[in-house]
């Protein structure tokens, strides 16, 4: 039962962290690179809570859905970093 | 091939076609657009002859696979997609809008992306299909945005895509939630999620996701930048359409949750109203068109929020009619604005509000198809915007609930106000205009603009089709 | 076919102004075909109604907007009334405008939204409920609103601006009322002696809120005394506009919706249990007066025939409110009379406008020499309005007067024998200086007018004589209300 | 192995942290692939080794590229944080607020779950016996199909932004040679994950990173797809997967009736050549996504 | 037989666990970077050779082996290459002004 509980933890630190970054940094390049520390936290706390800690085995669809969340995340990382080269890093929201 | 895996493949292939190749993006473009807007009729034309169906993908049944349901209401939002797409790829298709500094034959595949992400969304009954399909929205509504290639344009959008990501990443984390609480991700199980406190924890994150990309009051920071900015045809799409999928899945949320969906219905209503006021504020003291028209966006966003707010989770009320006729108008209406502003804009050269009654030009039909689409945005009769207030006030009345009422007639006074300061300056004649004033020359954006206008203004009239189709829902 | 003659008449002209608006400004020659071939086939079509509704036969078309809610077209007796009124009228001011415009720029855009307000006016008169009422209502407002800053001027722009919060605000009024109502009552379609059963009893409150709202509603274009600011600021409208709309279609729709409301979604009966009959008859006396006291102060020739707009389109609300089959005959009556006549006074005074450049009361000497046609007209409308006897005007305060009798309140006869001094105390002067005062000497014409500006006002004012003499023939106003009031009150 | 867990996520926060705050932007960049790396790790941990191989392979290394190539061109950080210390306390006090209720709600729930059995039951009608590939490729194919719209719509965005506006200098010669022999064991060992995928963890994703990485190498040593016509083959390759995997779709409801649904007893073979498709048109959309388009296409 | 491996495997896996300790510590006390690149290149990818064998040792399969050796090989290149590149932009920045 520990196991998912210390990833929990871990998920709920990361979607923590990330969420005070981005809420206090303007540079766009740390903005970006705080939005994949939330979704990596969210899909670790999906995982997590479809991990059965007394077979050892994880339900295969939020591996699904953990593995769409990742490829999403690259492509609109990409797309993030194109904008932001061509502005000059200063994000003004 | 059912009329909802084609509806949904179509722009999808299109997409890539224009991709690939940009000399023949613009003939394939106005094909597929054409080709969709036929679809959709037959779709409603199935839905309304043998009611809502459901189509598993695949053949997997539901809690595994994923199920389209194609019910009244994704049926009317699907037409009003394709009605409103198949008028702005006719102004898009006027090749002389200026040369953007990003390849011009960009537009279609965003276009149809969008558009191939839209009809998904309608008929997607899978909380995290909803997600994927929000991405794609997402970044291709963000690509629309950019299409200009200005600095301006190129900063709005990377503001809209970050704030987008955010919405999506909250919208991912409800349906975490939704995961862990309930086990399956699937719309039949909202009810579910509305009894337990994990479950209600879970719906909130998802309506938080969806408010950041509705564009609803407390978060709408992003958007006025990004519609004004944007090319006209480009804003066109992003206030009339993808503005309203978010809006589109918090109604089918709050329709499956019922009762238990109550607060979050009271909130949606507060912000609404918060919106309507806050938008209708910033639009008054706006000096340019584009940016007037976009803060209007975020004060009816707020209106069709609040009506969506109001409307009973009894699943015998149809106040939520109300809300989807708003929606449909506004729709109409804003697309129909937004492409009278690029034309005026063309015309003109600019587009302060201030610099609107110029000399040597007279007022043309652009001016004509902002003034009758500010008419149905205001909701006078007889446009569909009225019959949705009407619909809307005379349940409130019914419920006495007479602050939503007054709040209902405040937002259209306000946008009667900001309106109206547009459309005077539209009848300028007399001293105002040189004897030997041209009248700009009809082109493709005037016939686009003005026929949605007036198909806004003429919904109201027929807008017993709508209704007849909201009353069908999966039984 | 027969069901369908109510939607002709309105696609007459309501499909005519989208092909007026899109005319380029210089096709003038078509744009006059089409103008006056819709306005011919309008009286055509409306004279067919009106015989066919005499014969009893009943007409009615809609098609439904939402669950419970429908647009209906039916002409019945009261709706054929004002039909005549705004079809004649407006062939003949079509003529007028033709004439006026001459060369004048932004015509396609005039024209086009001056068949859209007829249009409008005519859905009004053939509404078969409130709430197709409302939406013609509103869309009168819509279509009248470029016709009053049409000139483009910083004034008439003020103007318009005026003119718009006034009417949204009634609008918006109105509208609340007319839903409120649905919310109570479900439909409320148009049917003689009211259709609300036995709402009243049962929600006293809210049935006299909603009353007061849609009286308010209709009361800014019947202009009564609190509601009437936007009349004469709209006077910078050109002179078919105020002719046609201010005098006639857009302050009678105000009037007719005070006669729907109260014949026919309330019932006679209904407003005077709830007492709310005599508040009613009460300002509509305050506005008579209070108009035709502000006329007199006006030099400005518009202004001061605008004020007695007001005055005299309260007649029409006097007799409505109070309740008795005479006073009703004269209110109905005076809803013609008081259109052929103002209409005569305000193309005379575009006629001076136009020919001499005269605009004030002041400038009016000699006039009766140097146009005698015009100001022959003018005369003519001018008594009438005083009513004195073999003229229209006289009949109509006539039954007024004998209505109130009827219902016990001498105190209309003492003030119809006011107001009647008082027109003549604001009209008398005009008439004074252009007969018995020489022309100043430096006057030169300013342009020649021709046959199309000086023939409609004359016809009207033969209407006027003609509707005083021939009062008792079956097809005169008279004889016409007369058939309505029998409806509403047995 | 509980301790093992507690040092991997104290490690992973740190990471994380450092990644966030670290004023130098290299360094940041650098501690958020380690990061990455060692949340690969946690995936195995939590036994879902398909994510884990994704993470590694775009999570950690593409993601990482992508920020290194785009670091150079942004410049130096502009601007502190927003609002001084005060707003950063408060802030983060109310982002630990947020995910302390976060994992009150997660570590709570112990609510019904449907997937595995079902999956399960269903596992040997899907064609293949690794249950993720089964999940992504059969039961929720649709998931993965709008995935690859994204993928697509990301590829024409970035194409249409034009190229960017400092060109990538090439790294240096000996990248060469370790491009020689990186890029044919990247080509073979997408192959082995590609097939593998039915099986055992691996698939379309895995292997189009892995090939993706590969390209890269190219790439940055230089030799790779400089030219226009490469640019557009590349461009054309990503698109294809989509169109590739809604023709098969259609293809599929033309057989059988079911949108997505694969003719009885040749699922297996459908999954493998879509899979095959869509790790091209991975690669190809991850290299391009890197590199973006070397000019304008329609010049 | 299994258990001489198991053995052999697990001493060359705290062999190969003390290299990357040193090279930890190395990375920690020394002064510049070349010198530290010195440490990461050789002696990581020694310690990471050593435990790799003795995993193999350990899981006494020849299958298992391959890979870990692929691993190696890898690492092997990777970490020269990457030595080189970074002392390579270390020493242009320093020469050029």
């Amino acid at each position: 039962m520990t196991t998912d509980l210390v990833y929990h933890v871990a998920g709920a630190g990361l979607t923590g962290l990330a969420l005070w970054r981005l809420a206090t940094c303007r540079d766009a390049l740390r903005r970006i690179m705080a939005l994949n520390v939330l979704a990596i936290g969210i899909a670790m706390v999906l995982l997590a809570s479809g991990f059965d800690a007394a077979t050892g085995r994880t339900d295969p669809v939020p591996q699904a859905f953990a593995l769409t969340g990742i490829v999403v995340l690259v492509s609109v990382t990409a797309a993030l970093l194109a904008l932001a080269e061509r502005i000059g890093g200063r994000s003004n929201d | 091939m059912t009329e909802a895996s084609l509806i949904v493949s179509l722009p999808l292939l299109a997409a890539v076609v224009t991709a690939a190749s940009a000399r023949v993006a613009r003939p394939v473009g106005l094909i597929a657009t054409a080709a969709n807007a036929a679809l959709a009729i037959l779709l409603a034309r199935r839905v309304l002859a043998e009611g809502a169906q459901v189509t598993h993908l695949g053949g997997w049944e539901a809690p595994l696979g994923i199920a389209f349901e194609t019910d009244g209401l994704a049926a009317v939002m699907i037409l009003m997609a394709a009605i409103v797409g198949v008028a702005v790829a006719v102004q898009a298709s006027d090749d002389r809008t200026p040369r953007s500094a990003t390849d011009p034959g960009a537009f279609w595949p965003l276009w149809l992306a969008t558009l191939g992400a839209m009809n998904a969304l309608f008929l997607s009954a899978d909380l995290f299909n909803l997600y994927v399909t929000f991405e794609i929205l997402g970044l291709a509504a963000v690509g629309l945005t950019a299409l200009t290639g200005t600095r301006r344009a190129l900063r709005a959008a990377f503001d809209y895509l970050s704030a987008g990501l955010a919405g999506s990443l909250l919208l991912l984390l409800g349906v975490a939630l939704a995961y862990a609480a309930a086990g399956q991700v699937d719309l039949s199980v909202v009810p579910a999620l509305t009894e337990s406190a994990q479950g209600r924890i879970s719906l909130a994150l998802i309506f938080a996701g969806l408010a950041v990309k509705a564009a609803l009051f407390p978060l709408h920071f992003w958007m006025p930048a990004a519609h004004s900015s944007a090319a006209p045809v480009a804003s066109a799409l992003l206030s009339a359409l993808v503005v309203k999928a978010a809006i589109y899945v918090a109604l089918r949320l709050s329709l499956d949750g019922g009762i238990g969906a109550e607060p979050l219905r009271v909130a949606m209503a507060a912000a609404g109203a918060g919106a309507m006021l806050w938008g209708s504020w910033h639009a008054l003291r706006a000096d340019r068109l584009k940016l007037l028209v976009a803060h209007s966006t975020v004060a009816q966003v707020g209106l069709i929020s609040l009506a969506l707010g109001v409307a009973p989770g009894a699943a015998d009320s149809t106040l939520w009619h109300a809300a989807v006729l708003l929606m449909l108008s506004h729709a109409f209406a804003k697309a129909a604005m937004f492409l009278a502003v690029g034309r005026i804009a063309e015309e003109l050269g600019h587009d302060r509000i201030s610099g609107l009654n110029r000399e040597e030009l007279r007022p043309g039909a652009a001016e004509f198809a902002f003034a009758v689409a500010a008419v149905s945005l205001i909701g006078l009769p007889p446009t569909a915007g009225f019959v949705g207030k009407w619909v809307l006030i005379e349940g409130l009345i019914d419920r006495d609930a007479w602050i939503w009422v007054a709040l209902v007639f405040a937002g259209t006074v306000l946008s009667a106000a900001y309106l109206s300061r547009v459309v005077s300056r539209c009848l300028r004649g007399g001293p105002h205009v040189a004897p030997g004033a041209r009248r700009p020359q009809w082109r493709a954006g005037d016939v686009a603009a003005l026929g949605l206008a007036v198909s806004a203004l003429l919904l109201g009239l027929g807008s017993a089709l709508p209704f007849a189709l909201l009353e069908i829902t999966v039984t | 076919m027969s069901d369908l003659l109510p939607l002709a008449i309105l696609l007459t002209s309501l499909g005519v102004a989208p092909v007026i608006l899109a005319l380029p400004d210089h096709w003038s020659r078509l744009r006059t075909a089409l103008n006056l071939g819709a306005a011919t086939i309008k009286v055509a079509l409306v004279a067919w109604l009106s015989m066919a509704v005499a014969s009893g036969a009943d007409f009615g078309v809609g098609i439904a907007i939402a669950p419970g809610l429908s647009l209906e077209l039916q002409a019945d007796a009261l709706s054929v009334l004002f039909l005549a009124l705004s079809s004649v009228l407006w062939l003949l001011t079509t003529i007028y405008a033709v004439g006026y415009l001459e060369g004048g720029t932004d015509r396609s855009r005039f024209f086009g939204f001056f068949s859209l307000c007829v249009a409008s006016t005519v859905g009004i008169a053939m509404a078969g409920n409130l709430f197709t009422f409302l939406v013609f209502f509103e869309l009168l407002t819509l279509a009248t609103w470029p016709l009053v800053v049409h000139r483009g001027s910083a004034e008439a722009h003020r103007a318009g601006r005026i003119y718009l919060i006034y009417t949204l605000g009634g609008g918006l009024a109105l509208t609340l009322g007319t839903i409120w109502l649905y919310a109570l009552a479900g439909d409320v379609p148009f049917t003689p002696r009211g259709v609300l059963g036995d709402l009243p009893e049962t929600h006293r409150a809210s049935v006299t809120a909603i009353f007061v709202l849609l009286i308010a509603g209709v009361g800014v274009k019947a202009a009564l005394v609190p509601l009437h600011g936007w009349l004469p600021v709209s006077m910078v409208a050109p002179a078919p506009v105020s002719a046609l709309l201010h005098a006639v279609a857009v302050v009678k729709s105000g009037a007719y919706g005070i006669m729907r409301i109260v014949y026919d979604v309330y019932g006679v009966d209904t407003v005077q249990a709830l007492g709310l009959a005599l508040p009613l008859a009460a300002l509509a006396a305050l506005t008579i007066l209070w108009g035709s006291i502000r006329a007199l102060r006006q030099d400005d020739l518009k202004k001061r025939l605008a004020y007695s707009t007001v005055s005299q389109v309260s007649y029409i609300t006097l007799g409505v409110a109070l309740i008795s089959p005479l006073a009703a005959i004269g209110g109905l009556a005076h809803l013609i009379h008081q259109g052929i006549m103002k209409i005569t006074l305000f193309l005379a005074a575009g006629n001076f406008a136009e020919a001499r450049g005269v605009k004030t009361v002041s400038a009016m000497d000699g006039m009766g020499r140097l146009m005698p046609g015009t100001t022959l007209a003018f005369t003519i409308g001018a008594l009438g309005m005083i009513g004195i006897p073999p003229l229209a005007g006289f009949v109509s305060k006539w039954y007024l007067g004998a209505g109130g009798l009827d219902v016990g309140q001498p105190a209309v006869i003492a003030l119809l024998a006011g107001s009647s001094l008082l027109n003549a105390a604001y009209f008398l002067p005009i008439l004074q200086r252009a007969w018995f005062r020489p022309p100043p000497e430096d006057v030169v014409p300013k342009r020649g007018i021709g046959w199309m500006l000086v023939a409609p006002p004359a016809v009207t004012a033969a209407l006027v004589v003609a509707a005083g003499l021939l009062a008792n023939a079956p097809f005169s106003p008279l004889g016409w209300t007369r058939f309505i009031v029998s409806l509403e009150y047995l | 192995m509980i301790a093992f867990d507690i040092v991997l996520t104290l490690g992973l926060l740190a990471c994380a942290a450092m990644a966030l705050t670290l004023r130098d932007r290299t360094a940041s960049i650098a501690a958020f692939v380690v990061a990455g790396l060692l949340i690969a790790l946690s995936w195995v941990r939590l036994a879902a080794p398909d994510v884990a191989l994704a993470e590694a392979a775009i999570g950690a290394g593409v993601t990482g590229a992508l920020f290194l190539r785009s670091a150079r061109r942004i410049g130096p950080i502009t601007g502190g944080p927003v609002g001084g210390m005060s707003a950063s306390i408060a802030a983060a006090l109310g982002a630990g607020g947020l995910s302390a209720a976060l994992f009150w709600a997660f570590a709570g729930t112990s609510g019904p779950v449907p997937y595995p059995p079902l999956v399960a039951a269903n596992l040997e009608a899907s064609g293949v016996t690794n249950p993720v590939t089964a999940v992504l490729l059969n039961f929720r194919a649709w998931d993965t199909l709008l995935e690859i719209a994204v993928l697509a719509v990301a590829l024409a965005l970035v194409v249409m932004l034009g190229p960017a506006p400092v060109v990538p200098r090439a790294l240096g010669e000996l990248v060469l040679p370790f491009a020689r022999i990186v890029v044919p064991l990247a080509i073979l060992v997408a192959g082995h994950l590609l097939w593998q995928g039915a099986t055992a963890p691996g698939g379309a994703f895995q292997a189009g990173a892995v090939l993706a990485g590969g390209m890269l190498a190219l790439v940055l040593a230089g030799i790779g797809p400089a030219g226009e016509r490469i640019v557009r083959g590349a461009l054309l390759l990503g698109l294809a997967g989509l169109a590739v995997f809604v023709g098969a779709a259609l293809a599929a409801e033309g057989l059988t009736g079911r949108f997505l649904g694969y003719p009885a007893g040749a699922e297996k073979a459908w999954i493998i050549a879509i899979e095959a498709s869509l790790t091209l048109s991975i690669a190809a959309t991850l290299c391009l996504l890197f590199t973006g388009p070397v000019r304008r296409p329609h010049q | 037989m299994s258990a001489a491996l198991f053995g052999l495997g697990l001493v060359l896996m705290s062999l190969g666990i003390v290299f990357l300790f040193v090279a930890a510590l190395g990375l920690w006390r020394l002064p510049d970077l070349l010198s530290r690149l010195h440490v990461l290149t050789k002696a990581d990818t020694a310690g990471l050779a050593l435990v790799a064998l003795g995993a193999a040792c350990v899981s006494g399969s020849l299958a298992a082996l391959l890979p870990l050796l692929l691993c190696v090989v890898l690492v092997a290149i990777s970490g020269a290459t990457i030595g080189h590149l970074v002392a390579r932009s270390v020493t242009r920045r320093e020469t050029a002004p």
